[in-house]
C-alpha cells in the first residue's frame, strides 16, 4: 500500500493554530505523526532584558491569550516571591475569581471546538453561546473579553464591586442551568460517544511516563492539580481535583466539563469569603535572586523560572507551558488511528502552541 | 438525539445575536478602548512612555513632540493610570478598523530646559528632533486639535 | 452580460468567504475571530463563512505577528487566494508586531509580507470590531471593483 | 405533440428547479441558524455565493477538472431534466449517478491528498446511497409494474402506504446526498473537517458554482424522488416533503459527524435490510 503524506496545518479549518503535523497515512490509518513546529516563536522570553518586571506582567500575558491571567499571575508570584511582597487577601481572592472564569471560559472554548472537530456544530455553538457570558463578566469587570490585564506585581489592579459580585453569580446560575443538558449530551449522546469513548487512550503509566499533564494526566486517574498547593486563596477552598481513569479522549471531555462546574463552585465559594482591604501593596525596589513558581492552568500545570539581578530588567525568565509537556503523549497516541479520529484525538490535549512556542 | 430539546428551545425563542451594525451596545464603563488626549494639560514627564508595556509612546520634553504609534498599542491601559495630571483618558469605546497605517503626533509646549545637556548629546538630539519634524509634516494632513480622540 | 455583471459584483458584496490564519497570535486574536462565528455574534448574517480553504476564500483574516518561518506559509495563503480578495490584519499584533515589536523572531506586522486592506486594532478587538472591519473591507472591495470612489481621508484617525 | 409537451414540462421543470434549489439551501441554512439560537443568512445566500463563486478569478488546477465540473452540472440537470419529462427512473438514476462520478474524477485528477482523500471518501457514500436508491426504485417497479414516472401519477392511493420502510431507505440515501451530519463525510459545507473541503477543497470559482448549482439540482431530484411517494394530492405532497426536510435538518443538528466505517455497517446494513422487508411485503401482496 502506498504511503499518503497528508499535511494537517499550519492553516487549518479544525485546529486555528499553525501546528504543523505531517501525518504518514496508509491507506486511512496514520503510520506516523511529525510534528513541525517554529511557525508562532516571537523570542517574548528574550523581551525580558529589554522590559522592566512590572511591564513583563503585560508581556507573559499575551504569551496565551486564553489563560492570559494564570501567566500573569504565576509570574506575579515569581516576582513577589523574590521581593517577599506579601499580597493583599482581597487581590489573592480576586485572582482566584478571575483565574477560574479563565478556566471556565478556556474550558467551554475548547469543549465548542472539540464538538467542532467531530462535526457536531450545534453543540459548538451552544457551548460558546454560554462562553459568551462568561466573556462578559470578564469585560464588564477587568476591560477585556480576552486579555484582561488585572493583575499587577503586588496584587491587582482593579476591584469588582459588591454589585456585580450579585451579578456574577446570577450570570453562574444561567450557566449551570444552560450547560446541564449540554453536559448531558456531550456525554452521553450516541453518535459522540462514538467518536471519543475509546480514542487516544492512554494507560495511566504511559501518561505519567511520557510526562503529561492537566486534564490528560487527570483523565488517566492522576490526581494531579497544582491548584491543591494552595496557591493565592486555593487552600482556603473546598475543592478536589477532579479525575477519570479510562484516558480516552471521552475521560478527557469529561475531566473538562466537570471541572467547569467545579469552577463555578470555586468562584461561588471566593465570592462568597471575598474579605474587605485593598488592592495591592506598594512595589519598591528591585527583585534579586532565583524563583520558581507552579500554577494550575486549564491545561496542566505552568511552570515559570524568574532569575533576577537587581535590575529592573529580569535576567532570565523561563517558561514551561503544559502543552509542551502534553506533545509526547500526542505522538504516542496518533499512530494506528483513523484519519477521521486525528482531529479528536490532537484536541484531545488541547494543545495551545502559542504557549508552547511563545 | 439529546440535543434535540436545546436545538427545538432554540428555534422555538428569539435568536441570542447581537445585531451588531444596527444595534449598537454601550460597552461596560471599564472596557478599556480608544483614548482620548487633553494634550493641552500634558507636563512632558514622560511617565507614559516608561511605563508602557509596548513602548509605543515617544516623547521628546525637548520640541513638545508627543508621539504615539497607534497600531502597536496593546490597551492595556497604564499610561492612563500612571498619568499624573489625567491628560490620557481611556473611553469606553473601541477603536474602529483604519486603512492605512497611522500613528498618532501631538506638538505640545516643550518644558522649559533645567540642565543644560553636553555638547554631544545636544547635537545628536537636534538632528533627531529635526528629522522627526520634517516626517511629522509630511505625515500630517490636518492639525493637530487640543483635545482629540486618537 | 452587463445586468450579470451587476449581479455577479452584488454577490461578492454580499458573500465574503474568510480564511484565517494564525500567524503567530497568541490565540486572543483568534478566539475573537471564532466568537463571530458563534451565535452572539453570528457573521453568517452577512453571508460571511470560515471556509479554511484559500481557494475558495474572498477575504483573508491574519492575526499575530510575522516571523521568519510563517510569512512564507502567508505568502502562499495569500498567492492561492483567486482575485478579487482582500486582506485584514488583526489586532495589534498583526498591525505592526504589537508588544512583540522588537522580539528577535519577529518581521513586524502583516503589510511587511502581503499588502493589507484594513487593519482592526486592538488587543484583542472585539467582535464587534472585527466584523466592522470585513465591512470596511467590503467598501474597499467595491472601491478596487470600481463600484465607489475613495472615501476622502479621515481627518480624525490621521491627525 | 406529447413528447413536444413533456419536453416542454421539462425545461420549465429544469429552471424551476434551479430556483427551487437555491431556495431550499437558503431555507436549511436559515433554519440551521435558528436551531443554533442564530440570526442566520438572508434567504437568497446561496444565489450570492454563487454569483461571487461565477465572479472569481479562474484558477482552475488543470484542464480535466474544469471539464469535470461541466459534465457534473450537465449531469445533474439532465436528470432533472428528465425526471420533470416524466421519463425512465431507472435512466435518471443513472444520469444523476454519471454526475457524481464525474465530481470524483476531477477531484482526482489533482494532485491535493485532501482531495485524493475526499474522493476516496465520496466513492464510498456513493457505494452506500446507490443501493439503496436502487432498492426503492425497484420497489416502485413492483408495485406499479412500470419504471416510468407517468406509472406513478396514475395510482389512486399513495406509495407511502405500501412502502413505509423504502421511503426510510429513502430517507437515510437523502441524507447522505445532502452532506449532512453523520454522514457530512466526504466534504461538508462548512469545511471544518480534517480533510478541509475533501471532495470540494480543488474546485474553484466558477467550477465550484457550478457544483454548487449541481448541488441544489440533486437535491430537487431527490425531493422529487420523495415526493412521488404521495402524488395524489398536492398538500399532502408538500406536507411530506417539508416534514422530510426538516427531518433531515434535526438530525444534521442532533448527532456528529461519523466515520465511513459505521456509514457502511449502520446506515447500509439497515437501509437494505429495510428495504429488502419492504420488497417481500410487496411480493407477498400481490
Amino acid at each position: 500500500m502506498a504511503k499518503t503524506l497528508i499535511p494537517f496545518g499550519p492553516q487549518h479549518p479544525v485546529l486555528p493554530e499553525p501546528l504543523h503535523l505531517k501525518l504518514v497515512m496508509e491507506d486511512e490509518i496514520v503510520v506516523e505523526a511529525i510534528p513541525a513546529l517554529g511557525y508562532i516563536h516571537r523570542g517574548l522570553e528574550g523581551l525580558a532584558t529589554r522590559r522592566d518586571f512590572n511591564q513583563m506582567v503585560y508581556v507573559v500575558e499575551r504569551v496565551c491569550g486564553i489563560c492570559s491571567c494564570i501567566h500573569a499571575m504565576c509570574y506575579c508570584q515569581a516576582i513577589e516571591g523574590l521581593m517577599g511582597l506579601k499580597v493583599p487577601p482581597r487581590a489573592q481572592y480576586l485572582r482566584v475569581i478571575w483565574s477560574e472564569l479563565h478556566r471556565m471560559h478556556s474550558h467551554l472554548l475548547w469543549l465548542g471546538l472539540f464538538a467542532d472537530g467531530f462535526g457536531f456544530e450545534s453543540l459548538f455553538m451552544a457551548l460558546w453561546r454560554v462562553r459568551e457570558r462568561i466573556m462578559d463578566i470578564n469585560e464588564a469587570t477587568a476591560g477585556n473579553r480576552v486579555i484582561i490585564s488585572t493583575n499587577i506585581v503586588g496584587g491587582v489592579r482593579t476591584d469588582i464591586n459588591t454589585g456585580y459580585l450579585q451579578e456574577i453569580l446570577r450570570t453562574l446560575k444561567t450557566v449551570e442551568a444552560e450547560l446541564k443538558p449540554l453536559y448531558d449530551t456531550m456525554m452521553n449522546d450516541y453518535t459522540v460517544k462514538l467518536r471519543t469513548v475509546g480514542k487516544g487512550v492512554l494507560t495511566k503509566e504511559q501518561a505519567w511516563q511520557l510526562g503529561a499533564g492537566g486534564p490528560t494526566l487527570r483523565g488517566s486517574g492522576w490526581a494531579h492539580d497544582m491548584r491543591t498547593l494552595g496557591y493565592e486563596a486555593f487552600h482556603e477552598l473546598d475543592f478536589e481535583p477532579v479525575v477519570e481513569t479510562d484516558g480516552d479522549a471521552y475521560a478527557r471531555t469529561k475531566v473538562r466539563f466537570r471541572e467547569v462546574f467545579q469552577s463555578i463552585d470555586l468562584v461561588r465559594q471566593a465570592i462568597a469569603k471575598l474579605p474587605d482591604g485593598i488592592l495591592a501593596v506598594p512595589v519598591k525596589g528591585n527583585p534579586t535572586g532565583e524563583i520558581t513558581t507552579r500554577v494550575e492552568q486549564p491545561r496542566g500545570e505552568l511552570f515559570y523560572y524568574v532569575y533576577c539581578n537587581g535590575t529592573p530588567n529580569p535576567e532570565r525568565v523561563r517558561i514551561r507551558t503544559p502543552t509542551f509537556a502534553n506533545i509526547p503523549p500526542l505522538l504516542a497516541m496518533l499512530p494506528g488511528v483513523e484519519l477521521a479520529d486525528v482531529p479528536v484525538i490532537v484536541l484531545s490535549i488541547d494543545p495551545c502552541i502559542s504557549c508552547t512556542e511563545r | 438525539m439529546l440535543m434535540g430539546r436545546t436545538i427545538i428551545k432554540n428555534l422555538l425563542h428569539k435568536y441570542a445575536t447581537r445585531l451588531h451594525p444596527y444595534e449598537q451596545r454601550i460597552l461596560p464603563d471599564k472596557f478599556r478602548g480608544r483614548f482620548r488626549f487633553i494634550i493641552d494639560k500634558c507636563i512632558m514627564c514622560r511617565n507614559c512612555a516608561v511605563k508602557c508595556p509596548t513602548k509605543c509612546i515617544t516623547i521628546d520634553p525637548e520640541t513638545g513632540l508627543w508621539e504615539r504609534e497607534v497600531m502597536a498599542c496593546v490597551y492595556c491601559g497604564v499610561c492612563a493610570d500612571v498619568c499624573p495630571t489625567g491628560c490620557i483618558i481611556m473611553t469606553n469605546v473601541y477603536r474602529p478598523p483604519i486603512t492605512e497605517p497611522t500613528k498618532l503626533t501631538f506638538m505640545c509646549t516643550p518644558r522649559p530646559k533645567k540642565k543644560k545637556p553636553t555638547e554631544e548629546a545636544q547635537t545628536m538630539n537636534k538632528k533627531d528632533v529635526e528629522t522627526a519634524i520634517k516626517q511629522q509634516q509630511a505625515e500630517r494632513t490636518a492639525p493637530s486639535l487640543p483635545v482629540s480622540e486618537e | 452580460m452587463i445586468n450579470l455583471k451587476e449581479w455577479i459584483n452584488k454577490g461578492r458584496l454580499k458573500s465574503p468567504w474568510v480564511v484565517h490564519f494564525d500567524c503567530g497570535s497568541c490565540n486572543g486574536c483568534d478566539i475573537e475571530i471564532l466568537a463571530c462565528l458563534t451565535p452572539v455574534h453570528d457573521v453568517e448574517r452577512f453571508g460571511i463563512i470560515n471556509v479554511g480553504n484559500p481557494k475558495h476564500a474572498d477575504v483573508l483574516l491574519v492575526s499575530g505577528t510575522v516571523n521568519h518561518r510563517n510569512k512564507i506559509a502567508l505568502k502562499n495563503i495569500y498567492d492561492q487566494m483567486a482575485e478579487p480578495k482582500a486582506v485584514i490584519a488583526i489586532g495589534a499584533c498583526g498591525l505592526s508586531g504589537g508588544v512583540f515589536h522588537d522580539c528577535y523572531n519577529v518581521v513586524g506586522g502583516v503589510n511587511k509580507v502581503i499588502p493589507v486592506d484594513v487593519y482592526v486594532p486592538g488587543c484583542p478587538p472585539r467582535p464587534e470590531a472585527i466584523i466592522d472591519g470585513v465591512v470596511v473591507a467590503l467598501e474597499q472591495i467595491k472601491i478596487k471593483l470600481g463600484l465607489a470612489e475613495a472615501p476622502a481621508v479621515h481627518a480624525v484617525h490621521m491627525e | 405533440m406529447m413528447i413536444l409537451g413533456k419536453l416542454l414540462l421539462g425545461v420549465i421543470g429544469l429552471a424551476l428547479a434551479t430556483f427551487i434549489g437555491g431556495f431550499i439551501s437558503g431555507l436549511d441554512r436559515k433554519i440551521t441558524a435558528r436551531m443554533q439560537s442564530r440570526f442566520g443568512p438572508p434567504l437568497a445566500q446561496p444565489f450570492y455565493d454563487v454569483l461571487k463563486l461565477w465572479g472569481k478569478a479562474p484558477m482552475a488546477v488543470n484542464a480535466w477538472l474544469v471539464l469535470c465540473a461541466y459534465l457534473t452540472l450537465m449531469a445533474s440537470a439532465l436528470s432533472v431534466f428528465l425526471f420533470f419529462a416524466q421519463s425512465d427512473l431507472l435512466l435518471i438514476f443513472f444520469v444523476m449517478t454519471i454526475g457524481a462520478v464525474f465530481q470524483v474524477m476531477g477531484a482526482l485528477s489533482v494532485n491535493s491528498p485532501f482531495s485524493h482523500v475526499g474522493a476516496q471518501r465520496e466513492l464510498l457514500q456513493m457505494f452506500t446511497y446507490e443501493p439503496l436508491i436502487i432498492l426503492v426504485i425497484i420497489g416502485i417497479a413492483m408495485h406499479t409494474g412500470s419504471f416510468s414516472i407517468a406509472s406513478i401519477y396514475a395510482l389512486d392511493t399513495p406509495l407511502l402506504y405500501s412502502m413505509p420502510f423504502l421511503y426510510v431507505a429513502l430517507g437515510i440515501a437523502f441524507t447522505i446526498k445532502l452532506r449532512k451530519s453523520p454522514f457530512d463525510i466526504s466534504a461538508s459545507h462548512h469545511g471544518h473537517q480534517e480533510i478541509v473541503r475533501g471532495v470540494l477543497t480543488e474546485y474553484t470559482g466558477r467550477q465550484l458554482a457550478m457544483l454548487e448549482v449541481a448541488h441544489w439540482l440533486d437535491v430537487v431530484l431527490l425531493l422529487g424522488l420523495c415526493s412521488l411517494f404521495w402524488s395524489t394530492s398536492a398538500i399532502g405532497l408538500f406536507l411530506l416533503l417539508a416534514v422530510t426536510y426538516f427531518a433531515e435538518l434535526f438530525v444534521d443538528n442532533v448527532s456528529a459527524r461519523l466515520t465511513w466505517g459505521w456509514m457502511i455497517k449502520r446506515a447500509l446494513g439497515p437501509g437494505v435490510a429495510l428495504a429488502m422487508v419492504n420488497l417481500l411485503w410487496l411480493y407477498a401482496i400481490k
